[in-house]
């Protein structure tokens, strides 16, 4: 019987269940004239959230619902920086959602539910959790796409992504049964040993393997990174913010717990570690070359967030400790770079202009110095130049993969550096070098709430390069032993 | 109580003074101007006052500064210069100052940005030459780009992008290997990134090889050599006069740092191995770009190519020290070859800077940079015709000009280790002539042809001082280097030491 | 007691500091105040030679060697700026000083009416600097300083005109044919510092023995002997600043600049600094047979060869020109003869009879209003007494006339050279025979051309037209026809004259005895027994009188004698023949008036060929094959593979998902061939 | 006698079957909709499978959860789709391709 002690440790998530579906009824009884105290209120909820997962925090790792449920470092971080940068996102969106008529309660409830999947899934103790936390995020992921109901575009990535959503779980599904089959546990502490001494060890690595598709397909690593630009691209701006960030730490925690948790016993991680690095060096690969040919600023940064998949997976294909902290600090660092790139574009965009292709930023120098110079921040902080957060989250990876033995994994890394550099050096041009385009001066978006935080958003890009010792050192304390 | 941040202060003086500079905003451009030459100048007063308070006797490194940066990576944030780098610092604020002098009215489309970004270079560039440890070098090192692009990007002329562009990612693709590089070390030093750690680390031949080629391709990309010196004539043929003078004067002394700080000390024996592999593409440097120097069109190209036939007697200097230690145990020679390294970078500093600011000042009369167009500039710009050929002459490597001094010593210690390589070297003194005074001869001499030039004026007083202060700096440098030597002295003694130490 | 370091110092300054006054105040000094600011800094400089000379000479003060300042120390390297001043020093501080001076006090008159006055006399100051620097250096770097510097000084006045196309034509190949030179002097100064260690001159000489049995490692199976590698190099240094062949293309073309520096830097002084250097490495020269010979012959080559060049030039200063030439390979032969005493005599000699023969053509060509061609001249001298007659003081000390001071020089020169046995030594001493035949020949042919003979100019008055409009800007006046007619030029150019003539006339007679034969130079030049021709000339040596005397029954004087003969036909009495000779030897007289092609060939060569080899290397190298086809190029190839790849994203589901499943398969199977 | 491995044959079979279809299939959305679907009832088969050789009830309750959670992609497939309809008028694959490269 659940006991008062699980329903503790499960605290942060039942409040954003609760909150959510409170938001939902609010929402309904609502006027939409009122709907700036939903959206603040959203805000606070996630706030409060963040709150509650770090003041109940337990010293130990605790389980809930036996083990079902893991509350660890690993999961308070991850779900920090989700919630912190959903809470972004919130901010971020409003003018653009107010602009085009989506300024609707569906967004703020749809978003919270993605986060408590995310919450779930990093907290997964078990294949089951693991699945269903997932579902929660993608399902609540399909119907933001869709969110626009008029754009033909917008129903486009939503059927791309729907679909090859359901062939990934599809497949993660299909991965875990065999490894259910080989180990005949669900529960990944149990798994950990039991997949040491199985009976049927091709069976559970063919599990592994496809278990490996799906993780890969929500990390959107090549080969399994098709729908990224696409649903990138035909997503309301507002929404691809938030699925290029939070879920990508979400995909991480999910790939730890997987792999780590559940797989970690070093005589099978030498297995997925080769195939981890075979899908860096594609994702690396495919990314960086490919964003150089877009003319659509949000494929440019759909591709980008592809190479830095490949990074992310530097560090994880490690598998030591040590290749865990810089893969989430890599994480985390992307979710926070990805929302400020977003942001800018969210800030550019207004009623009738999306601000999408690269050309629309020609000349922003001259139109608005300031959103210009932040855009500069954090182009540079994405191509990883120093003293920008990038670099050092880059510096981890690398450093993790020399120390795990992959030099050349690391020298490959270090090569599509360059290449992936030209298209962010592109961005700053057009921004700084072009004049702008007769005709398109639109002015920024002027809301003050916005402004205010993408500013510090993408500064902290620039401060955290002088001060990620802590962050990081946080990030290792999860993963010591 | 100064000295504990006296080189931090000295660093993030120009960085923070950015701020306001920036906060002037484009409606207050002379608020802007003064507030960064303000900036510039205190910098250069720090700067003196870490050089009377150096102790130029002693080899140690001084007013160092050592905090924990990041505990959980062991980064430490170490500074401190020896007399080479404190040689190299006054450089940088000296330039840092006549820069900014030299942009005064000249840059009308956002001065504020401009000098914002020009402080922030300097900052930056001094931050290399202080730092001890190897991250935070990399991370100035590399950081140094972001004003460099906007600079050439936003005010360069019009190939810019390409220019800058090229400029940035060659470099960065030179040192993305040194990073590599620097975490390999890291690992195998068990957890340290201080130079010093770094530098008493026992490696193999095969992994020092492969360090060797990885510092090899970072620094060379950046002093240039050839074959990766193709950037640096874009760069500089597109970059605004201030980004030209601040490119050759002090971030090409940077490569030749890198050797110094990296190379020499960390791999010693790969440098020894591949020292005629670096000793053959510094003398390519002087013979094929002399002869590439010769026929250009562009002014800004000549001076940019002559640039990198100069450079070479630096890396030459450097790596020709290697052969005298190691195998005639020549360690005079050695230093002699060293310092003339060392002595050429200041110079060409001061030299380079000069000419690229004596082409700024045609260019802002002319807006033309081609040689062609010239022709005859002495009869109407007679002092300016003086700065000119004084530097030109300088280039060319003239006893009295701080341009020969370096060479001087480079060629010297050169013969003592292999009389060829001097006959190479010393070709300078032809080539070198011929295409600086070529050019001379078409742009100051003659009849003037093109009417727009006999409109020409005569430097104003603004241009007259930054020609005067860089003439002062290669003069007196050029009759009286000791004081300069002496100041590196210690530093070069111990450096040359270090090189007979085998790692393996 | 020793010399005063002040007056050494005031001596080099002194010029210096007119130099500055003049060039940078010279708009508010004026022209008047900058010619006295230059000329009393000279003057000072002059008087104090001589003092410096008489102290040395009587004894009253000894040699002077010590450091000002440390250049650079660098372990056990080290360069100062620094005096060494002895007898030969002194003697060329005299000779610099005394010629500048006097040029100095003629370009008032030369150069009055020119634009540029105040920059003229700050670099002929500045030279003057240079040049004291080059003689009074105690050291190898100081000496290459000087070197450079009278280079660019050189420079600077070959193109003083800078608006005509030739004279920075000329100063452009005068400095990089000089850098020629220096290459190899440079080479030579870190020979001497790799050898013996040290820069200072006499630390150098004083361990120069050591550099015996050294050998320097060409190859692995070649070696040279260490003092015949420094000696050429260095020598190679004097060949670029001395003329000498090949490197002596330079000089004809220097005549661009203005006429008082021809006579100053192009006759008198910075050439012969070559010499003046030979002389002072004597200690090291002597160690080398090999080097010896090598500038035994190069001398000897440029002694004759060029000489024959002056015979079929028309223009008055390059005629000069080719006898410095010439004359600079006499002084060469000596050297290579190590008859280092008798080079310097000779240079000293030379320095004032070619500056008087300059400056009196510079006193034709300003009566003749910047006319130079001979061919339009013609019976000058009953316009210009005054000129004429130094003019042929001047020539007969060039020719070697007994009694003049050329003829003391020259003599010890050809015997010195007949007493030598080294390799090569038969070839020079017919050289310098026969250059006394063609020396002669050429001064006598342009002494009638200028002089003698019918008047080839018209004068035609032309009134209202401003003398200072058409000088020497205007290159497009008729030739032979003036607007005025010839006249003698004022005072400040005929005393010049008047002062250069005297010790043109007297020097040999006076100063033979002590120079040559008297040791008077002491330790500043060294000689090793066996190869002291002059100590072996000194034995037969009964006085100057006896020596002139004697002169006339020797083959010297019967050449010059013959060629005044043939001339005197010629240009006086039957000027046909000369066009008959010329038309007779077409060949030989278009080889020479086309310089032996070497000015051709090296245009080719070197200037038209460098720069096709720079495009070729440019366009070749960087362009195509660095920046196309490595940089742009490896650009290019990731642009190219990134448009394919791109394909790859059709916007197909059904390709999407293929690609998925196309990844699982490829897990699958890169697991099935790992566990194969 | 069937053994476990004749399930999970079928299990694979199914699930090919279904992976197949979905790029095979070029047509019709709702094609896709019903591979999926099949796709997890490959996946169930295996779950019971498994779940009935451990011994262990958990792979069972697996296959509950999947059945539920895939009503809900369902009905949020089939929500998409008519939007899809309703913005394009078709639902053939072959013409959702206005965003590539």
């Amino acid at each position: 019987m659940p006991n008062m002690n699980d329903i503790l440790i499960l605290l942060p998530e039942l409040y954003l269940v609760v909150a959510a579906c409170v938001l939902l009824l609010l929402d309904a009884f609502m006027t939409p004239a009122r709907r700036g105290v939903l959206h603040w209120l959203s805000i606070g909820v996630l706030l409060i959230a963040m709150y509650l997962v770090v003041a109940g925090q337990p010293e130990q790792t605790v389980t809930a619902f036996n083990g079902m449920f893991v509350r660890d470092r690993v999961a308070e971080i991850l779900k920090v920086f989700a919630l912190l940068s959903t809470a972004l996102v919130f901010v971020y969106a409003r003018p653009y959602l107010i602009d085009r008529k989506l300024y609707v309660g569906e967004f703020y409830t749809l978003t919270i539910f993605a986060v408590i999947g995310i919450m779930l899934l990093v907290s997964a103790g078990n294949l089951l959790t693991v699945y269903l936390g997932l579902e929660l995020l993608t399902l609540s992921s399909y119907a933001l796409v869709a969110l626009n109901r008029d754009s033909s575009l917008s129903s486009e990535a939503a059927i791309k992504y729907f679909v090859l959503g359901a062939l990934a779980s599809g497949m993660l599904l299909y991965g875990m049964s065999m490894v259910y089959g080989a180990t005949g546990t669900l529960d990944l502490v149990q798994l950990h040993t039991a997949a040491v001494h199985n009976t049927m060890p091709n069976l559970l690595l063919f599990g592994l393997i496809f278990m490996i598709v799906g993780i890969g397909f929500k990390l959107g690593a090549a080969p399994f990174h098709m729908w990224i630009p696409d649903v990138y691209q035909g997503s309301p701006t507002a929404v691809t913010i938030f699925i290029g960030s939070a879920p990508k730490l979400a995909a991480f925690g999910m790939a730890y717990r997987l792999l780590e948790s559940g797989m970690g016993d070093p005589s099978i991680a030498h297995h997925w570690q080769q195939m981890l690095a075979v899908l860096a060096v594609l994702s690396l690969a495919i990314g960086n070359l490919v964003a150089i040919v877009q003319t659509n600023l949000k494929r440019v940064l759909a591709y980008s967030t592809i190479s830095h998949m490949g990074y992310l997976l530097l560090g994880l294909a490690s598998a030591n400790s040590e290749g865990y902290a810089a893969a989430m600090f890599y994480a985390i660092s992307y979710a926070l770079m990805g929302t400020a790139a977003f942001g800018v574009i969210l800030a550019l965009a207004r009623a009738g202009f999306e601000c999408e292709e690269v050309d629309d930023l020609k000349g922003l120098n001259q139109r608005s110095p300031w959103l210009a110079f932040l855009m500069l921040l954090v182009m540079f902080s994405l191509a990883g130049v120093p003293p920008m957060f990038g670099f050092f989250a880059k510096l981890m990876v690398l450093q993790a993969a020399v120390n795990a033995g992959m030099l050349w994994l690391a020298i490959v890394g270090a090569v599509f550096a360059i290449i992936g550099l030209y298209y962010y050096l592109r961005v700053v041009k057009v921004m700084y070098f072009d004049k702008p385009v007769e005709g398109t001066e639109h002015k920024p978006q002027a809301d003050v709430s916005l402004r205010f935080v993408l500013s510090l958003n993408a500064f902290a890009l620039l401060v955290m390069g002088f001060c990620w010792g802590p962050l990081l050192e946080w990030c290792k304390s999860a993963f010591a032993a | 109580m100064f000295n504990h941040f006296l080189l931090s202060l000295l660093i993030w003086l120009p960085v923070v003074g950015a701020i306001p500079v920036l906060l002037a905003g484009s409606a207050r451009p002379n608020l802007a101007r003064w507030t960064a030459l303000l900036m510039a100048v205190l910098t250069f007063a720090v700067s003196l006052v870490l050089l009377m308070q150096f102790n130029a006797d002693s080899p140690l490194k001084q007013f160092t500064e050592d905090y924990q940066w990041i505990s959980a990576l062991n980064v430490h944030y170490g500074l401190a210069v020896d007399g080479i780098s404190v040689a190299l610092i006054l450089l940088t604020s000296f330039v840092g100052i006549l820069v900014i002098i030299g942009a005064w009215d000249v840059i009308q489309d956002k001065p504020h940005q401009y000098m914002a970004a020009m402080l922030v270079l300097e900052g930056l560039m001094i931050g290399v030459f202080c730092a001890t440890d190897a991250l935070l070098f990399y991370a100035f090192f590399e950081a140094m780009l972001i004003p460099m692009f906007i600079l050439i990007g936003v005010w360069g002329g019009p190939r810019r992008v390409y220019a800058t562009l090229k400029f940035f990612i060659y470099t960065f693709l030179g040192s993305i290997f040194m990073l590599i590089g620097l975490i390999y070390l890291y690992n195998k030093a068990g957890g340290s990134f201080d130079l010093n750690t770094l530098a008493g680390l026992r490696l193999s031949m095969k992994e020092q090889s492969w360090l060797f080629f990885a510092f090899l391709f970072a620094f060379a990309v950046k002093v240039p050599m050839v074959p990766v010196h193709t950037w640096l004539p874009d760069a500089h043929v597109e970059a605004p006069t201030g980004g030209s003078v601040v490119l050759a004067a002090v971030m090409l002394k940077i490569g030749g740092y890198g050797f110094l700080r990296f190379s020499l000390p960390i791999v010693p024996d790969a440098s020894e191995a591949y020292a005629w592999l670096v000793i053959g593409l510094s003398l390519l440097a002087v013979v094929y770009i002399g002869y590439i120097a010769l026929v250009q069109e562009d002014m800004k190209k000549l001076v940019a190519y002559s640039s990198v036939a100069h450079m070479g007697f630096v890396t030459l200097g450097i790596f020709i020290a290697f052969m005298l230690v190691r195998s005639d145990n020549n360690l005079d020679a050695a230093k002699l070859g060293m310092q003339g390294a060392m002595v050429q970078m200041i110079s060409h500093g001061f030299i380079s800077g000069a000419m690229f600011s004596c082409i700024g000042v045609l260019y802002d009369r002319l807006h033309s940079r081609q040689i062609k167009d010239y022709g005859g500039v002495i009869n109407v710009m007679p002092w300016f015709g003086f700065f000119y050929l004084f530097f030109a002459m300088a280039n060319s490597g003239l006893p009295g000009t701080s341009g020969f001094v370096g060479e001087f010593m480079v060629i010297l210690a050169s013969f003592s280790a292999n009389p060829w390589i001097a006959l190479f070297a010393a070709f300078t003194l032809i080539i070198g002539a011929a295409y600086t005074l070529w050019m001379v001869k078409r742009v100051m001499w003659g009849e003037i042809t093109n009417p727009h030039v006999a409109e020409m004026k005569d430097i104003n007083g603004r241009e007259a001082f930054v020609l005067i202060a860089f003439a002062a700096a290669v003069l007196v440098l050029g009759v009286w280097p000791q004081p300069l030597i002496h100041l590196m002295d210690a530093s070069v003694t111990q450096l040359v030491q270090q090189l007979g130490n085998h790692k393996i | 007691m020793e010399l005063s370091t002040s007056i050494l110092l005031t001596i080099a300054l002194a010029p210096l500091v007119g130099c500055v006054l003049a060039g940078f105040l010279g708009r508010f000094l004026g022209r008047a105040g900058s010619h006295s600011a230059t000329i009393l800094g000279v003057a000072i400089s002059c008087g104090l030679s001589f003092y410096v000379l008489y102290q040395l000479t009587t004894g009253a003060a000894t040699n002077y060697n010590h450091n000002l300042y440390t250049w650079f120390e660098i372990g056990k390297f080290s360069a100062s700026v620094g005096f060494l001043i002895d007898r030969l020093t002194a003697m060329m501080m005299v000779v610099v000083t005394f010629v500048s001076l006097l040029v100095h006090i003629y370009t008032i008159g030369y150069m009055k009416d020119d634009p540029g006055y105040q920059r003229f006399f700050s670099y002929i100051s500045l030279f003057t600097f240079s040049m004291l620097m080059l003689v009074m250096s105690n050291n190898f770097m100081q000496l290459f300083f000087g070197w450079e510097a009278v280079g660019l000084v050189s420079y600077l006045l070959i193109g003083f005109w800078y608006k005509k196309p030739t004279a920075i034509y000329a100063n452009l190949k005068a400095f990089v044919v000089n850098r020629v030179g220096d290459f190899g002097f440079l080479l030579g100064i870190a020979a001497v510092l790799f050898f013996l260690n040290t820069l200072d001159y006499a630390t150098a000489f004083h361990n120069a023995d050591t550099l015996i049995g050294k050998t320097l490692h060409i190859t692995s199976t070649v070696q040279w002997d260490a003092a015949t590698v420094i000696g050429i190099l260095l020598f190679i240094g004097a060949m670029g600043k001395s003329a000498q062949v090949p490197l002596h293309v330079w000089l004809p073309d220097s005549m661009e600049g203005p006429t008082p520096i021809s006579a100053l830097i192009h006759a008198a002084t910075m050439v012969t600094a070559g010499i003046f250097m030979v002389a002072r490495m004597s200690p090291i020269f002597e160690l080398s047979e090999g080097a010896l010979s090598f500038v035994m012959v190069i001398g000897a080559t440029g002694a004759l060869f060029t000489g024959l060049i002056g015979i079929v030039q028309n223009d008055i200063k390059r005629v000069v020109a080719y006898s410095t030439l010439s004359q600079l390979g006499y002084m060469t032969v000596a050297l290579g003869a190590s008859a280092y005493a008798g080079a310097v005599f000779h240079l000293m000699t030379h320095a004032f009879f070619k500056a008087l023969l300059f400056l009196g053509a510079g006193s034709v060509i300003i009566a003749m209003h910047h006319e130079q061609d001979m061919r339009y001249m013609g019976g000058l001298r009953k316009y210009m007494p005054i000129t004429w007659i130094t003019m042929w003081i001047g020539s007969l000390a060039l020719c070697g006339v007994p009694f003049f001071a050329g003829f003391y020089s020259k003599d010890a020169i050809i015997e010195a050279v007949g007493e030598s046995h080294r390799w090569g030594a038969g070839y020079a001493y017919f050289c310098v025979l026969a250059g006394a035949f063609v020396t002669a020949t050429y001064t006598f042919r342009q002494m009638y051309l200028t002089f003698h003979g019918k008047e080839r100019f018209k004068v035609v008055e032309q009134h209202g037209h401003g003398h200072h409009d058409e000088h020497h800007d205007d290159e497009h006046h008729e030739p032979g026809v003036l607007h005025h007619a010839p006249k003698e030029s004022p005072w400040v150019v005929t005393l010049p004259l008047i002062l250069l003539a005297i010790p043109s006339l007297l020097i040999g007679y006076f100063a033979i005895q002590p120079m040559l034969y008297g040791d008077w130079f002491g330790g500043s030049i060294q000689v090793h027994e066996i190869n002291n021709v002059l100590g072996k000339l000194g034995e037969e040596f009964h006085g100057s009188l006896a020596m002139a005397l004697h002169g006339f029954g020797q083959p010297p004087f019967w050449l010059v004698a013959a060629a005044f003969a043939i001339t005197t036909y010629i240009y006086l009495f039957n000027p046909s023949v000369a066009d008959k000779i010329k038309s007779a030897l077409k060949p030989l007289w278009t080889m020479l008036d086309r310089k032996y092609w070497i000015d051709d060939v090296y245009y080719a060569v070197f200037a038209k060929g460098g720069v096709m080899l720079g495009r070729a290397l440019w366009k070749g190298g960087d362009a195509a094959v660095i920046d196309g086809a490595l940089v742009d190029g490896s650009a290019n190839l990731v642009q190219r593979i990134a448009s394919g790849v791109r394909r790859l994203q059709s916007g197909y589901l059904y390709h999407y998902a293929f690609a998925m499943i196309l990844g699982l398969i490829l897990l699958l199977g890169g697991y099935w061939l790992v566990g194969q | 006698m069937i053994t476990l491995s004749h399930f999970i044959v079928l299990g694979a079979v199914l699930f090919c079957i279904a992976v197949a279809s979905l790029f095979i299939n070029r047509k019709n959305v709702i094609v896709l909709l019903m591979s999926i679907e099949l796709m997890l009832l490959a996946v169930n088969i295996n779950f019971v499978a498994f779940s009935r050789f451990h011994g262990d009830p958990a792979g069972q309750v697996f296959v509950f959860f999947i059945l539920t959670v895939a009503a809900a992609e369902t009905a949020i497939g089939l929500a998409i789709l008519v939007l899809l309809f309703r913005n394009r008028s078709t639902i053939n694959i072959a013409q959702i391709d206005s965003m590539k490269g």
